[in-house]
């Protein structure tokens, strides 16, 4: 079971904030991947240049592997400060 | 692989909707501190106009689990490049009117080279780091504010 | 061949005994000003030990006629070179406990990067072209504070 | 007439806050070169490695002319800040 968040722009096109993933994807590019099939604002808005990725709250590349109960969250480049 | 920082016991940070008041974050940074002569501040506010656009308001976001996470690296980070005497770092969330205070880092040391470094340091990599996110409310109506490319270069740039 | 620098009206610059204070500093630099987000402070302090001496106190000599004229000319340079908003320069002279305020630079601009870049430009050139001299009163007695190189060394690098 | 002011250490060691001398000196290297007559302390204190220049409330090299009504001041590098 892997726990995926969304944040700011991504939570509301995507019109989802979190959701639980019962998957067998290894890596977080897998996961995305596997999450872009949903539709088509998924396919563009978790594109990995449109969408970081942070792995139990660390930013992360795609190629970060992935165990069951990880949390894993896509935002947009972040605009603090 | 990851150590996890930890924030050292002079050092502050906060996520939070209310304000700060500059002042008691001076005293905290200075009374009961001899040693150190430099103290540098940068305060983050809302501007009235972001790219020509008239702005009424923001709304600042963030990921809770992950923001102190990432500010408390920050910090440490900082800490392994210069000799700092103590850091406050204060970021808010929620509505904030024109005008109102955003983001605070402020920063001693013995000597004012490293006290302007590690603040700008700090200001720069929490624009690309730290997981918060702006909503502008203007006259036309509210938009995510777009990341910006200078950012990403200053940031990349320590 | 000299041209007279002169004050922008929202600028301040002042030469005084007594204290500051920050926050007075600080509304002066904000209220009124929705333009800028960014404000960038630097406050020099009197502090304990200098190049392992015990300080207990410091002593600040000026040339009247010449501070002031050397400080509008610091503060002009600096908007020459960038964009910025308010400038507000305090330097104290006189005598001065371990723990007191000795000078504060305050910069406000649209963006950090200007703020930043100007107040410590201010400073390094304040260190090595203003005419205030410091003399430190240590357990073992009184001596006139030595200019450093990495002083003239960072104010030549702008 | 040039009016000369010493500041600092130099003001210290020269027991001397300022004086007025009636002089032909064209520049203040020549001005400099005229005070260091005046006594051992003078010759050491006021070398141009130890004592900058400032004419009529500026800084100046030791090439920069004078004439009568100036006011040039000299001590020892600034340390303020």
């Amino acid at each position: 079971m892997i726990k995926v968040l969304f944040f700011a722009q991504l939570r509301e096109v995507l019109d989802c904030a979190s959701l639980e993933l019962d998957t067998n994807v290894s890596s977080v590019g897998e996961l995305r991947i596997a999450l872009m099939q949903k539709g088509r604002d998924w396919q563009e808005f978790l594109a990995a240049d449109k969408a970081l990725a942070a792995l139990n709250q660390t930013l992360v590349a795609d190629d970060a592997r992935l165990k069951s109960g990880d949390e894993v969250a896509f935002f947009p480049p972040v605009t603090g400060g | 692989m990851f150590t996890v920082a930890k924030l050292q016991e002079q050092d502050h940070i906060a996520v939070q909707n209310q304000d700060f008041d500059l002042a008691l974050e001076y005293q905290a940074l200075t009374e009961a501190n001899q040693s150190d002569g430099a103290v540098v501040h940068f305060v983050g506010l809302v501007r009235n106009n972001n790219l020509g656009r008239q702005i009424q308001a923001l709304e600042l976001e963030h990921y809770p689990a992950m923001t102190t996470k990432a500010l408390t690296e920050l910090v440490a980070e900082a800490r392994q490049r210069w000799q700092l005497g103590r850091i406050r770092l204060i970021h808010r969330v929620g509505k904030l009117s024109l005008g109102e205070q955003i983001v605070f880092v402020g920063v001693t040391s013995t000597h004012r080279g490293s006290a302007f470094a590690a603040c700008e340091f700090l200001m720069d990599q929490l624009k690309t780091r730290a997981p918060f996110w702006k909503k502008e409310y203007t006259s036309e109506g509210a938009h995510w504010v777009a990341a910006r490319d200078s950012d990403r270069v200053k940031a990349g740039e320590w």
